[in-house]
C-alpha cells in the first residue's frame, strides 16, 4: 500500500512539472492572462480590471474592486463559508449548558 | 423580481440559513420552520425557472451587472435547471421527514443543524447554477463544509468519519483549485463559456491536460468515484439519519454533474474523449467500482452501510454513462443522477424509519414483524429497490437501458456484461432484505425483550406507529419512481435531450 | 535552458511544496499531522496562484496617480490576489472546522493515532 | 482551565495594545479603499485583538469584553449586512450586488460602487471579527479536560 501511494505521489509530481512546462514564464508581460483580448477575442479580466477599477467604483485599490464589486458574489460565498466554519464548531464542539 | 429569478434560489437559501442564529436566538423550534418554508420557496422557485427555461432556452444572470469575463454570471441551461430542480425535490422531501423524526439524533442543536442543511443547499444550488468557475469553487467550499459538519455530528464514530472526509474533500477540492490554476493561466479567463471559446485554440499547451486531470481527479473524490470513494461508507453510516437522506443523494450528484459540465461543455468533447482520453479511464473506473460496490454492499450487514457501498455502484453507473461520451450514454447518466437521487432518498429515509422505530438497522435481525408495524416504508423500501434492481416499470430500469445502449452503441461489450452483472448482485442484495421482511417469521415471545417496549404498545394502531410526515415522503419519492419511469420518455425527449452537448 | 528555469523555478519550488504537503496527508498517521499537510498544501496552491501573477517590472495593484491606469503592464494582475483572498479564508474556515473534528475525536478515544484510533473504534 | 496563572506583567502590555490593535484594524477596514487591506484582514486583526484578551486575562474575565453567545448571531448579522447590500440594490431595481442601484440619492454611479464596497467590507470585518472569536471559544469549550 504503501509503495502505491508512493507512486502516485511520484506520479502526481511528474504530472504537475510537465504541466508547468507549459505554463508561460513567470513575470512575462505577454502571457495570455495579461493581455488586454483573450485568443478568442474576449475581454481579457486582469487588464480590464487595471484599467477601469478606479474608474467604475472611484476605488484606487484594485483588488478590493474586485473583491467587493467585479466578483463581490464569491466574496459573499466566502463569507459564508467561514460562517458555515462558525456554526459546525457550535455544532460539533458546544455542549449542554446543563452539563457544564 | 421576475429577471432575477436565476439567483433567487441560493440567495432565498443562504438569507434563511443566516437569519436562522439571528431569529432562533429565544425559541430553538423556529429553526425547523424557517428551513421547512425555505426549502419549499426554492422547489417553486426551481420549478417555475426549469419552466421558464423550457419555454425560452437558457437564461443568463450577471451579479452586479458585470457582462461575464468581468464578472460572475449564473447560466440556467436545461440541464442545471433540471438537476436544481431534482437537489431541491429530494431536499424538501428529506426535510419533511426531518420534521417527524423532530431532531432526536441531533437533540438541543438544531438551530445550527438546520442552519447547515441549509447551507448545504445553498452550496448545491449555487454549484449547480453557477457559470464561472472560481465561484464553483467557492461554493463547493461552503456545500462541503457543510457536508462535514452535518456528518461529523451523528454517532460516536462520526468525527472520524467526517475527518475523513474533511481530508479527502479538501484534497478534491484543492486539486480543483489547483487544476483551475493552470487553466486560468493558460486561458487567461475563469468564465466557462468563455474558457471553452478559448480552450481550442491552446489546446496543445500540455497545461491544459493536466488541468483537466487534476479538476476531474478532485471532484471525482467528491462524487466518490471507484478507487477514490475511500470516505463514503462510514461517513453515510455513521451520520445522523436525516444527514444520510440528504447528503446521499446530493452529495455526489452535484459532484458528478460538475464532471459533467467540466468535461463537455468546458472542455471539448474530442479533447476529453481522443486527445487525452480521461473519459475512457472514468469510464473503466467506474465499471470496476459498480463491481466492487455491489460485491461489498452484499458483505454488509448493517442496512445503512449496505446503501452506502450500493452508493459507490450506483455512482458508478453515473461514471459509466460520463465515460461513455456518447448520447445514449449521456442521456443515461443524467436520467441516473434523478433515479439515484430519488431512490437514494427513499431508501435512506425508510432506513431512518426503521432506525427510529427498532433502534438499529441490522439486517440480520430483520423479519416480518417489520412489514406489519412499518408497512408502508416498507412498500416504499420495495419499490425503490425494484428500481434500483431496474426491474422495467420502474425509473431504475430506464436510466440502465440508455446505458446498455450506450455501450453497445460504443462497442463495448464488457460494460454490457457489467451492467448485467451488477443488476443481479442488486438483486441480491436488495432480495436479501425483502426475503427477511416478508418472508422470514417474527421470533417467538420469547425474543420479544429484542424489541423496544415503545414499540410493541401501540401495534394494532392502523398504519403502524408510523407518523404521516415519516411516512409521506418516502412514499411520494418511491411513487414518483414509478411515475419516472412511466414518464421516462417525456422526461428524455422534452429535457435531456435539448441538453446533450454540441459535437458528441 | 536557463530561461526556462529562470521563469519556472517558483513553480517548480511549490510543487515541492504540494509533494510535501499531499506526503503528510498520505503518510503521516497523527491526524494532527495530517492536518499540517492539509494546510501546507494550501498554502502552496495559494503560493501558485500568486507566483502567477508576478509581472516584470510592474507594481502592486493599487492605482498610483503619477503612473496611471492606462498600461494594464504597470500594475501586476490583480484578479489572481482576489481569488486567494478567498482561499485564504476558505482554508481558515477549513482548518477550523477540521480542529474541532479533532478535538470532538480526542474527547471520544482519546488518541490521535490512525491505527490506535481505528483499534478503539472497532473495540466499542 | 489548562493551568492557567494570571501574569501581571501579559494582562498589563495587552490591556494598553489591544485598544491600538482595535483601532489599526478599524484603519485597516476603513483605508481599504486606498492601501492593500479591507475587511478581511481588518475583522482578523479585530479578532486578534479580542484572542489576545482572552489569551492574557482568561476566558472568563474576556466574557466581559465579547460575549462568547454573541459569537455567531453577530457573525451572522456581518452576513446579512453584506447580504442585505446586494439585496438593496436588487430590490431598486438593477441585479443582486449591483451598487449602482442603491437607493442612496445624490451620488454618481462611480461613488455609490464605491459606498456600497464600504458597507460589503463593513459585513466582511463583522463576520469575520465575531466567527473567529466563536471558533476560538468553541475549540477551547471542547477541549477535553474532564
Amino acid at each position: 500500500m504503501k509503495i502505491i501511494n508512493g507512486l502516485l505521489l511520484i506520479s502526481f509530481g511528474a504530472l504537475l512539472v510537465y504541466a508547468s512546462l507549459g505554463l508561460p514564464n513567470r513575470g512575462d508581460v505577454d502571457a495570455v492572462m495579461h493581455r488586454e483580448k483573450s485568443p478568442a477575442g474576449s475581454q481579457g479580466a486582469s487588464s480590464y480590471y487595471i484599467r477601469n477599477a478606479d474608474k467604475d467604483a472611484n476605488t484606487p485599490n484594485m483588488v478590493t474592486v474586485i473583491l467587493a464589486d467585479y466578483r463581490g458574489y464569491d466574496t459573499l460565498g466566502e463569507e459564508t463559508v467561514i460562517l458555515t466554519a462558525g456554526l459546525i464548531c457550535f455544532l460539533i464542539l458546544r455542549r449542554k449548558k446543563n452539563k457544564s | 423580481m421576475i429577471q432575477n429569478s436565476p439567483a433567487l434560489v441560493p440567495l432565498l437559501l443562504l438569507a434563511a440559513a443566516i437569519s436562522i442564529p439571528v431569529l432562533a436566538i429565544k425559541k430553538t423550534g423556529v429553526a425547523y420552520l424557517v428551513a421547512a418554508a425555505a426549502s419549499v420557496f426554492s422547489v417553486m422557485i426551481s420549478a417555475y425557472n426549469m419552466f421558464r427555461v423550457w419555454q425560452s432556452g437558457p437564461l443568463t444572470y450577471h451579479f452586479g451587472g458585470w457582462i461575464p469575463p468581468i464578472g460572475i454570471e449564473y447560466v440556467l441551461d436545461p440541464l442545471s435547471a433540471f438537476v436544481a430542480l431534482v437537489v431541491n425535490v429530494v431536499a424538501l422531501a428529506v426535510l419533511c421527514h426531518a420534521g417527524g423524526l423532530k431532531g432526536r439524533e441531533v437533540s438541543e442543536k438544531s438551530v445550527p443543524y438546520y442552519a447547515l442543511v441549509l447551507l448545504f443547499l445553498c452550496g448545491a444550488n449555487g454549484i449547480i447554477m453557477t457559470g464561472d468557475l472560481f465561484n464553483l469553487y467557492v461554493f463547493l467550499e461552503i456545500f462541503s463544509l457543510a457536508g462535514y459538519g452535518l456528518i461529523g455530528i451523528g454517532e460516536k464514530q462520526a468525527p472520524v468519519a467526517a475527518f475523513r472526509y474533511l481530508i479527502m474533500g479538501t484534497v478534491g477540492a484543492s486539486f480543483y483549485l489547483l487544476g483551475l490554476g493552470f487553466l486560468y493561466i493558460i486561458t487567461g479567463s475563469l468564465n466557462m463559456a468563455d474558457v471553452r471559446n478559448i480552450l481550442p485554440l491552446v489546446q496543445a499547451n500540455p497545461a491544459v491536460a493536466a488541468a483537466l486531470s487534476l479538476m476531474v481527479i478532485g471532484m471525482g473524490i467528491k462524487m466518490a468515484i471507484f478507487p477514490l470513494h475511500g470516505w463514503l461508507p462510514d461517513a453515510y453510516t455513521y451520520a445522523p439519519s436525516t444527514t444520510s437522506a440528504l447528503v446521499a443523494p446530493i452529495g455526489t450528484k452535484v459532484a458528478a454533474y460538475v464532471i459533467i459540465r467540466i468535461l463537455f461543455f468546458v472542455f471539448d468533447i474530442k479533447f476529453v474523449s481522443h486527445t487525452w482520453p480521461i473519459t475512457d479511464l472514468i469510464a473503466w473506473f467506474a465499471a470496476i467500482g459498480i463491481i466492487y460496490g455491489s460485491v461489498m454492499a452484499m458483505a454488509q450487514n448493517e442496512m445503512k452501510r449496505m446503501l452506502a457501498y450500493s452508493s459507490v455502484a450506483q455512482i458508478g453507473y453515473i461514471g459509466l454513462g460520463i465515460g461513455l461520451a456518447n448520447p445514449l450514454g449521456f442521456i443515461g447518466a443524467v436520467l441516473h443522477i434523478l433515479n439515484h437521487a430519488f431512490m437514494k432518498g427513499a431508501l435512506f429515509l425508510v432506513a431512518a424509519n426503521i432506525r427510529k422505530n427498532a433502534g438499529h438497522s441490522d439486517i440480520s435481525r430483520l423479519d416480518a414483524s417489520y412489514r406489519k408495524k412499518l408497512p408502508w416504508s416498507m412498500a416504499a423500501f420495495t419499490l425503490a429497490a425494484l428500481s434500483m434492481i431496474g426491474l422495467p416499470p420502474t425509473a431504475g430500469f430506464f436510466s440502465k437501458w440508455y446505458l446498455a445502449l450506450g455501450a453497445i452503441d460504443k462497442g463495448n461489450w464488457i460494460f454490457l456484461a457489467v451492467i448485467l452483472i451488477s443488476s443481479l448482485l442488486n438483486a441480491v442484495y436488495f432480495f436479501r432484505i425483502l426475503e427477511k421482511v416478508y418472508l422470514v417469521p417474527p421470533p417467538s415471545q420469547k425474543a420479544g425483550e429484542n424489541i423496544p417496549p415503545e414499540t410493541t404498545k401501540r401495534e394494532t394502531s392502523l398504519i403502524g406507529e408510523e407518523k404521516y410526515s415519516l411516512l409521506i415522503p418516502a412514499v411520494a419519492l418511491s411513487v414518483s419512481l414509478l411515475l419516472i419511469g412511466l414518464w421516462n420518455a417525456n422526461i428524455v425527449k422534452g429535457i435531456i435531450q435539448r441538453i446533450i452537448p454540441l459535437g458528441m | 535552458m536557463t530561461d526556462l528555469f529562470l521563469g519556472h523555478y517558483a513553480y517548480w519550488a511549490i510543487i515541492f511544496l504540494l509533494i510535501l504537503g499531499l506526503y503528510g496527508m498520505i503518510f503521516k498517521n497523527n491526524l494532527a499531522k495530517k492536518l499540517i499537510g492539509m494546510t501546507i498544501f494550501q498554502v502552496a496552491i495559494i503560493m501558485f496562484y500568486v507566483a502567477s501573477a508576478v509581472k516584470w517590472g510592474a507594481t502592486v495593484p493599487v492605482l498610483d496617480p503619477v503612473t496611471g491606469a492606462a498600461d494594464a503592464a504597470k500594475y501586476i494582475s490583480p484578479l489572481q490576489h482576489c481569488l486567494m483572498l478567498t482561499a485564504i479564508v476558505v482554508g481558515v474556515a477549513t482548518s477550523g472546522v477540521a480542529f474541532s473534528l479533532v478535538i470532538a475525536i480526542y474527547r471520544r478515544y482519546k488518541t490521535l493515532d490512525e491505527s490506535k484510533l481505528l483499534e478503539r473504534m472497532k473495540s466499542s | 482551565m489548562l493551568g492557567y496563572k494570571s501574569n501581571l506583567i501579559i494582562l498589563m502590555v495587552s490591556h494598553v495594545v489591544s485598544p491600538f490593535i482595535m483601532l489599526f484594524a478599524l484603519y485597516v477596514i476603513f483605508h481599504g479603499h486606498y492601501s492593500p487591506g479591507g475587511g478581511f484582514q481588518g475583522g482578523t486583526i479585530m479578532a486578534a485583538s479580542l484572542l489576545l484578551m482572552r489569551l492574557a486575562a482568561g476566558r472568563e474575565i474576556a466574557q466581559l469584553q465579547f460575549k462568547s453567545v454573541l459569537g455567531t448571531p453577530l457573525g451572522s448579522i456581518g452576513v446579512l449586512i453584506y447580504f442585505g447590500t446586494g439585496f438593496a440594490a436588487m430590490l431598486s431595481g438593477g441585479e443582486f450586488l449591483n451598487y449602482r442601484f442603491l437607493p442612496f440619492a445624490g451620488f454618481t454611479a462611480a461613488e455609490l460602487r464605491s459606498l456600497g464596497i464600504l458597507m460589503v467590507e463593513i459585513g466582511v470585518g463583522l463576520a469575520v471579527m465575531a466567527i473567529l472569536v466563536a471558533i476560538y471559544d468553541d475549540l477551547l469549550e471542547g477541549y477535553p479536560n474532564d
